[in-house]
């Protein structure tokens, strides 16, 4: 079997908020991610699955767990040895309206990592390598002199991806980089990227709450509900075959955009709302809307196994339901 | 079927610092008893404006009407005063909007601002304001309803305000809601709640939905009717299944091909539109959708299409179902 | 909420402190003593004076002294009055000073916010343009050149309003006007732009949405949370309507504990200075803190704001 | 179709275009500074206030120049004489010429007010800036302190410093003054860039710097300062004339500079008692020059901050 190029051992990233309020963003969550591919992170909107993407390459110091990086535990490094690693490591992030500096020029956004890292001997071999990334992601010349907010939602995106390919990284974490753009221009974001993809070889981590473009996209994923990791396989499987009850009734709450399978489909509705990830209880951490829970459910935190070959989930039970 | 508002001709533009952009241009679209209409579209499609153009709630300046009729029971509302149209919002036209957090006036409590609407139309006392806001939040679903109206927005979660701004809505129990992009700041599983909801709350109290969105799965799931808009134009409309099976427009094909679907094989790839929507400062003079369009011909540069009827039910405005157009490639269906 | 409450509390205890603290140190570093300056006086009654002060005493026991006489309410004696202590000032002046601040107080927040109001509502047209005229008057224009005015234009002209001193209620318009005039500016600028802002939220149409008059609107929607960022400044209007008070009540020739203050400066009269000094930190303190309550309750928002996060 | 008899067959072809053209950008490019000045420019009474600044700072110098008096110089016989040829803006008391004392005095009290902002600025951006990259325990010890310093009335303390530091019976030097008035002054800048360099920190576009491998010196240097300088810029504009205004009531509350030297608080302190005797001119030219001070940083501040504001630009 192919080794990892990243892997991921029982993550924990809390936040304190207050006098003994601890919020368990990323609760102890453990997988790998294979190079070339493409490994998808979804849940609802706090379930901690931007905070670990970000806890992963590091922007966050994590409050346990490991990251193993070429044999290396990253969070272990000096600082020193982290700006080597770092270079390996990228980022999309979601709003490209707020992760461009408005006062800086397209050519200064993305030569900014090259000015980090010194890599540049003199301005005219810095321009060349701009123009270069520019024009890997649809842009041109014509754009490096303007400012982030001349260009539109879809060209400010491609923009971070450009700034995130300067430095020939391996693994990127793609931080729902579409979700704040428009369906037509999602696609030309999602195209892009899995061209550069095959060109490039690279690896990502795709974070993201449309489940559909996840699938589209992932070779492998993972559902992140408060802070936990649910399941986790491969993404046609586990979209057509979910083991976990919360993958369930996250899948069947999608609107299927063909009118005669979604008015026929059966839907989970879940009752209620995400509970609050502060001090949460022992126990699932969604016993409270699972339809299935049962009294062990509340005590005993369900491990995290393989049930089929690559195929992973969390509750206590799978194969009764 | 009975219609209960029909929009005909309708153009709104705004005035700015730079000249007129024109919002929505020309638009005539009907909606009948009990039925729901989905207008779809991109961010700037001018499908916001319309709805809240027959609720009259754009700013005007900048915002006026250049031509148009509302006409909701068969009166034109745009020929209404403000004092008239106070009496149609809220009352019989009932409307909630995208993002619950923000559309809840922080400083006031939940169960003043579901009845607050009712308190003027129906001139209730406040014992029964009380008892009807408890009703509406029972009606809606949230727990503890006691309780729950004498708290203010900031204790309600988003799934929950935008329950409360249902209720809020429907208190006075009107002909017509407006929808504009209910869902789209929630997560799937509430917005699952919420669509049952709405589809529950509709058959029980017998109202028609405008429902606003640009999430082509919702559409699927909600609508009996489907208006699709680009650059503050229909381009096509029709029953939803005509729209979805049946599709006339390239921009609805391209719309659709570029969501992926459950189903898909992942050596698929989505098809994306290049480029972006027209700048409604200088409307194209011919097709909006021609810088973009993979069959534009030459006379869709400069010439508007018209609209084709393809059933009863089902039109679209693009060249290429004109007769002249047969044989072009992309005119086939 | 009571936490927070009291966390407040603490914080206002301690700047109090601080500010007894710091006064007393200031006053203590002025080189010599009171009572050199005053020329050939035998060394007995000299020494006699210090003694009677506490002046012989260590610095730190004079401090001690010192604090535990505020304690029990006694701001000091005057050292240029021998009858009169800081406390009688007080009693005297202050009723007049706090009437003169009250009224101008009022004024400002009467007609501050409704003027930012009504520019935000009809704006960039007449009412706004002439409410932000008088608005950046307001501001341009220093409270002692506003009385002076007032006194000279229309005091003068005008028999109805008497040119100076207190008494009568006459007396306290054309003061309470001239010092009220800087803080209504300020809070009708600051009240024209969170109106501005308000007026662009998403439950403003929530609230036309429902069909209630534009009135209701205006005033249980718009008004309602516009208003909060200019209750949050009224401590530093309070503290600035105090500041305004020294100079009102030196051109209006106004019996107020101001102008005691602002003699005691002339005169150096340093335990008159230090007591009326103390006086009003604890006041305006004390205003502080009663605004902040006022608005927690006010913003139901606040307990989150301030102790989650 | 109406259209109809306009359509020719050869219309019915594909049209030759490539949809690459779509990402072109018509619009020339405006850079940030240039663009802020352009609508600063639209602004005229910012504008205004801008070029009224500017006179009364020449002025300030020129005017003690061209009366052919100085601002000491004493004329007994030539006492409290009404503005005409031979004073401009007429004499004092002591028969002084009011033109050269005028702009003497806005000399100081705009010098006064400038390096009073100054100095705000420069403790603010210090103090507010170290609080809001700290950690948050050290963040939250600096707020408070400077919570209890903003809570004392600052002309009060501003009032004590200057009786204290100013000897008997005379004024108080433009040092004291100056000293006074930022003792308290810097609060609202701290308490305004700590506000920015917290929020700026955790702007996505700092993240994204941080995860390019960025050191903190880069960010703040690269991004959050940059992005501070717009409402700092506003802050400082609008400090000078809080200063200069505190700076004139101290004056007017006999508090002010030193005689002969004159700032136009205490002019206006002397003016008050010309007043008292009939000599309007006395009091009216130093108040009309104060509220022309105030009047225009005031503008220009409000013009600055419309013209930075970020809603605004799209």
């Amino acid at each position: 079997m192919q080794e990892p190029l990243i892997s991921v051992k029982n993550l924990k990233k809390y936040f304190e908020v207050g006098k003994g309020a601890m919020l368990k963003a990323v609760d102890g969550i453990s997988f790998d991610i294979y190079p070339g591919e493409t490994f998808g992170l979804v849940g609802e909107s706090g379930c901690g699955k931007s905070t670990a993407g970000r806890t992963i390459i590091r922007l966050y110091d994590p409050t346990d767990g490991e990251v193993i990086f070429n044999g290396k535990n990253i969070f272990a490094l000096s600082r020193h040895d982290m700006a080597e690693v770092r270079r390996n490591f990228q980022m999309i992030f979601q709003d490209p309206y707020a992760s461009l500096n408005p006062r800086m020029t397209v050519l200064d956004i993305v030569a900014e990592p090259l000015d980090i890292h010194k890599i540049c001997k003199n301005s005219k071999e810095r321009k060349e390598r701009v123009i270069e990334l520019l024009q890997l992601v649809g842009l041109n010349d014509e754009h490096a002199m303007r400012f982030p907010h001349e260009f539109s939602g879809g060209q400010r995106q491609r923009i971070g991806i450009a700034r995130a390919l300067a430095l020939n990284p391996k693994f990127i974490v793609c931080d729902e980089p579409i979700s704040a753009l428009d369906v037509s221009i999602q696609a030309q974001v999602v195209n892009l990227l899995k061209d550069l993809q095959s060109k490039l070889g690279l690896t990502y981590m795709f974070i993201a709450h449309d489940l559909s473009m996840v699938r589209y996209i992932s070779d492998r994923v993972g559902v992140m509900y408060l802070g936990h990791m649910m399941e986790l396989g491969e993404s046609e499987k586990l979209y057509d075959d979910p083991l976990h009850p919360y993958t369930k009734a996250l899948l069947s709450a999608i609107p299927i955009p063909e009118p005669e399978v979604q008015r026929s489909k059966k839907r989970i509705v879940l009752e209620g709302d995400v509970p609050s990830p502060i001090n949460p209880k022992d126990g699932c951490r969604f016993v409270d809307r699972c339809a299935y829970a049962i009294d062990r459910c509340r005590v005993e935190t369900p491990e995290f196994i393989e049930h089929k070959p690559g195929h992973y989930a969390a509750c206590h039970r799978i194969g009764e339901i | 079927m009975e219609k209960i508002l029909e929009i005909k001709n309708l153009a709104v533009s705004f005035k700015t610092f730079f000249g007129e952009v024109e919002a929505v241009r020309n638009i005539s679209f009907d909606v009948g008893k009990k039925e729901t209409v989905a207008v779809v579209g991109e961010s700037g499609c001018g499908k916001s404006v319309t709805a809240n153009s027959v609720m009259q709630l754009l700013p005007m300046p900048p915002a006026f009407f250049k031509t148009g009729e509302i006409i909701f029971k068969g009166e034109d509302l745009l020929k209404k005063s403000e004092n008239e149209m106070q009496k149609i919002r809220g009352n019989h036209i009932g409307m909630i909007f995208q993002d619950p957090m923000t559309s809840l006036n922080p400083t006031m409590k939940v169960g003043s601002q579901i009845v607050e609407g009712l308190v003027k139309h129906q001139k209730v006392s406040r014992e029964e304001a009380k008892k009807k806001a408890i009703e509406m939040l029972k009606l809606v679903s949230v727990p503890q309803p006691e309780k729950r109206i004498d708290q203010y927005p900031h204790e309600f979660s988003g799934g929950m305000r935008q329950r409360v701004m249902i209720a809020l809505a429907m208190i006075s129990n009107p002909d017509l809601l407006i929808a504009d992009e209910p869902t789209t700041a929630l997560d799937v599983t509430v917005q699952a709640q919420i669509l049952d909801l709405m589809k529950e709350l509709q058959d029980k109290l017998d109202m028609s939905i405008i429902l606003i969105t640009h999430d082509l799965g919702v559409v699927a799931d909600m609508s009996d009717r489907v208006v699709v808009m680009y650059a503050g134009q229909i381009v096509e409309q029709g029953l939803t299944e005509e729209i979805f099976d049946n599709t006339s427009h390239p921009y609805t094909k391209k719309l659709l091909a570029s969501v992926p679907r459950l189903d898909m094989k992942r050596d698929e790839t989505l098809v994306s539109i290049e480029g972006t929507p027209p700048d409604l400062y200088i409307p194209p003079k011919g097709c909006a959708f021609y810088d973009r369009c993979d069959f534009a011909m030459k006379v869709c540069k400069d010439n508007m299409p018209e609209f084709t009827h393809h059933s009863q039910t089902h039109a679209s405005r693009c060249w290429l179902s004109h007769p002249m157009a047969k044989g072009v490639k992309g005119s086939e269906k | 909420m009571s936490k927070y409450l009291l966390k407040r509390l603490v914080l206002s205890v301690v700047t109090v402190w601080a500010v007894i603290t710091i006064t007393f140190a200031l006053m203590h570093s002025i080189p010599g003593d009171p009572f050199k300056s005053e020329s050939k006086m035998p060394p007995q009654v000299y020494q006699n004076l210090l003694s009677q002060y506490g002046l012989d005493k260590p610095v730190t026991e004079q401090y001690v002294i010192y604090l535990g006489n505020l304690l029990q309410g006694d701001l000091g004696a005057s050292m240029k009055s021998r009858v009169e202590t800081v406390n009688d000032m007080v009693e005297r002046g202050f009723p007049v000073s706090a009437q003169l601040g009250a009224q101008a107080l009022l004024i400002a927040i009467v007609f501050g916010p409704a003027l930012g109001s009504l520019a935000a509502l009809y704006q960039n047209k007449f009412p706004d343009y002439l409410s932000m005229i008088i608005a950046i008057i307001g501001i341009s224009v220093p409270s002692f050149i506003m009385g002076t005015v007032l006194i000279q234009f229309v005091a003068r002209n005008v028999g109805f309003f008497p040119i100076g001193g207190w008494g009568t209620w006459q007396h306290s318009l054309l003061p309470s006007f001239a010092l009220a005039l800087m803080p209504l500016a300020t809070m009708a600028r600051l009240m024209r732009s969170s109106m501005l802002e308000v007026l662009g939220q998403d439950y403003i149409k929530t609230a036309k949405s429902k069909g209630i008059k534009k009135s209701a609107v205006i005033l249980k929607h718009a008004v309602r949370n516009a208003i909060l960022p200019v209750i949050s400044i009224l401590g530093t209007t309070i503290s600035n309507l105090l500041v305004g008070s020294f100079v009102i009540e030196k051109i209006f020739g106004i019996p107020g504990l101001g102008r005691f203050f602002v003699q005691s400066i002339s005169n150096r009269d340093y335990t008159l200075i230090m007591g009326t000094t103390i006086f009003y930190a604890i006041i305006l303190i004390i205003m502080l803190f009663i605004v902040d309550v006022a608005y927690m309750f006010i913003d139901p928002r606040i307990k989150l704001v301030k102790e989650g996060r | 179709m109406k259209a109809d008899t306009n359509l020719r067959p050869e219309l019915f072809e594909r049209a030759e275009k490539d949809n690459k053209n779509a990402d072109k950008i018509k619009r020339p490019t405006i850079k940030y500074w240039p663009d802020v000045w352009r609508r600063l420019n639209h602004n005229k009474l910012a504008m205004l206030g801008l070029v009224l600044i500017i006179l009364m700072g020449i002025m300030s110098f020129l005017g003690t120049e061209i009366s052919g008096y100085t601002y000491f110089e004493q004329n007994l016989s030539m006492r409290n004489i009404d503005p005409g040829s031979e004073f401009w803006f007429g004499s004092d008391e002591l028969g002084r010429d009011m033109f050269t004392r005028v702009w003497y005095g806005a000399r100081y009290s705009l010098a006064i007010g400038i390096i009073a902002a100054f100095i705000d600025f420069l403790i603010g951006v210090l103090y507010g800036g170290i609080a809001g990259i700290a950690s948050r325990r050290v963040d939250s010890i600096m707020m408070r302190v400077a919570e209890v310093i903003y809570s004392i009335p600052y002309l009060l303390i501003v009032i004590l410093l200057s009786v204290v530091l100013s000897r008997e019976g005379g004024g108080t030097s433009m040092f004291v003054l100056i000293l006074a008035m930022s003792l308290t002054g810097w609060v609202p800048m701290a308490i305004l860039v700590r506000g920015q360099v917290l929020q700026l920190k955790e702007s996505e576009y700092s993240l994204a710097s941080e995860s390019l491998g960025a050191t903190k010196g880069w960010i703040l240097k690269k991004h959050i300062f940059p992005n501070t300088l717009g409402p700092i810029l506003v802050n400082v504009t609008l400090t000078i004339p809080r200063a200069i205004f505190a700076e004139a009531t101290l004056g007017f509350l006999g508090l002010g500079l030193q005689a002969p030297k004159s700032s136009l608080g205490t002019l206006a302190n002397d003016g008050l008692a010309g007043l008292a005797v009939g000599n309007a001119y006395q009091i009216i030219i130093p108040a009309i020059l104060i509220s022309l001070i105030m009047f225009s940083f005031n503008v220009l501040g409000d013009g600055l901050r419309d013209a930075l504001d970020p809603r605004l630009r799209k």
